[in-house]
């Protein structure tokens, strides 16, 4: 299955790429870091998947267990502020 | 309750967004409060020469949503507009208006310090400064964080 | 700190005000935050079609510059501005504007409300209301003096 | 000796008068008070030193003890509200 995966901000300078889509053996988070790891390096995936990240999943924060899907937007956020 | 959320690279005018709400409003309000963030030239001590904002289409405005309909279940608020800037500013140059309408002041007051500590922590926004120093991404720090939590519970 | 007190039978302009404390305070403000009170056209349930405010000139210029020193006092403020009306209103108009600047929104807020407060209960206007019912004497309520309160000890 | 003697909003209403040169004996409270006797009914009178009324000297809080002067501007204040 493929997802658009987005890198927001920070993440985005970090990885060089504003997006990119990404094959996935499944719906599952690891299959997701796997899927990242064979494109970038353990640091950078280390730095994708820490504490201070979270993910959403077609614009909603996801809650770290509904399975992916093929065609979804998945965004990587640094700790966000705003006003 | 009227809600305007708009995320623009645009400017925005206080004057004619207030006196759009007051007309809105007529005689039901009692108090109407305004707040503004404005980019401010140092961070410490440190010169600030550009703030870059950043958001996630789509994503931005339904976290502000969120933020703004929580408010409104705490408070009987007759209408409410959030103006978030994105893009490039420059000191002194105006980023965000959280403008609150209520019957009475201290709904009013109340909403509008509310949604500025919720769009603190919780809206979808990046900072990016370009300091003497170098280029700062910036967090909420702990004491938006506390002010957040004061609200709970 | 610059300080702006006026007190008028004429009506404010909010967008000027804002504007002008705006380019007064520059890059050394991060917020700025404005309460506008308006004549609601009832009172509970009872029709107001005229609000008159009274004041003793002199003394009530005097009691707001104290309120205001005393805000200056709590809070590291930049810019105050405060205008009060006098004489007649209908609904829908403006009765007072406070206006604070400062280089942090907590500051901001705190001092904005602050003043209001003080301003329900230590500054010497009268109110007087005529409604459906018949003439009313307005005093600051309970609720009013409690929050007053509440910004001590 | 002679003072001014104001009365604002609805203490102005129930004496029907906005202003008052006053003569009194002495600077005390009680002298304001004996010649404001003269003046109004008791009941006003009565209603002019209520709990709720503060008195003005020269447009600052009476202190309740100063002696009042000659020239002086005494003004009746109910109470008051802003905003």
């Amino acid at each position: 299955m493929q997802v658009r995966v987005l890198f927001l901000a920070r993440l985005r300078e970090l990885t060089g790429l504003r997006e990119l889509k990404l094959d996935m053996d499944d719906g599952s988070s690891s299959a997701l870091r796997r899927a990242l790891e064979h494109r970038f390096s353990p640091e950078l995936v280390a730095a994708l998947f820490s504490e201070n990240t979270r993910l959403a999943c077609n614009q909603s924060l996801w809650d770290g267990h509904k399975p992916f899907a093929a065609g979804d937007e998945i965004a990587f956020l640094p700790p966000v502020t705003g006003g | 309750m009227r809600i305007d959320i708009r995320v623009s690279t645009d400017d925005f005018d206080l004057g004619a967004e207030w006196q759009a709400q007051r007309l809105r409003v007529g005689g039901l309000a009692g108090a109407m409060v305004a707040f503004v963030g404005l980019v401010r030239d140092r961070h410490s001590n440190d010169p600030v020469q550009v703030l870059e904002l950043e958001h996630y289409p789509g994503m931005t405005e339904n976290s502000i949503e969120n933020i703004v309909q929580e408010a409104a279940a705490r408070w009987p608020l007759l209408d409410v507009v959030v103006l978030h800037r994105v893009g490039r500013m420059l000191a002194a140059d105006q980023i965000v208006l959280v403008q609150v309408a209520s019957a009475h002041r201290p709904a009013a007051f109340s909403a509008c310090e509310f949604l500025m500590d919720y769009l603190k922590t919780g809206a979808v926004f990046w900072k990016r400064e370009e300091r003497d120093s170098g280029v700062h991404w910036i967090e909420s720090t702990n004491d938006d964080r506390q002010r957040r939590e004061g609200w709970s519970g």
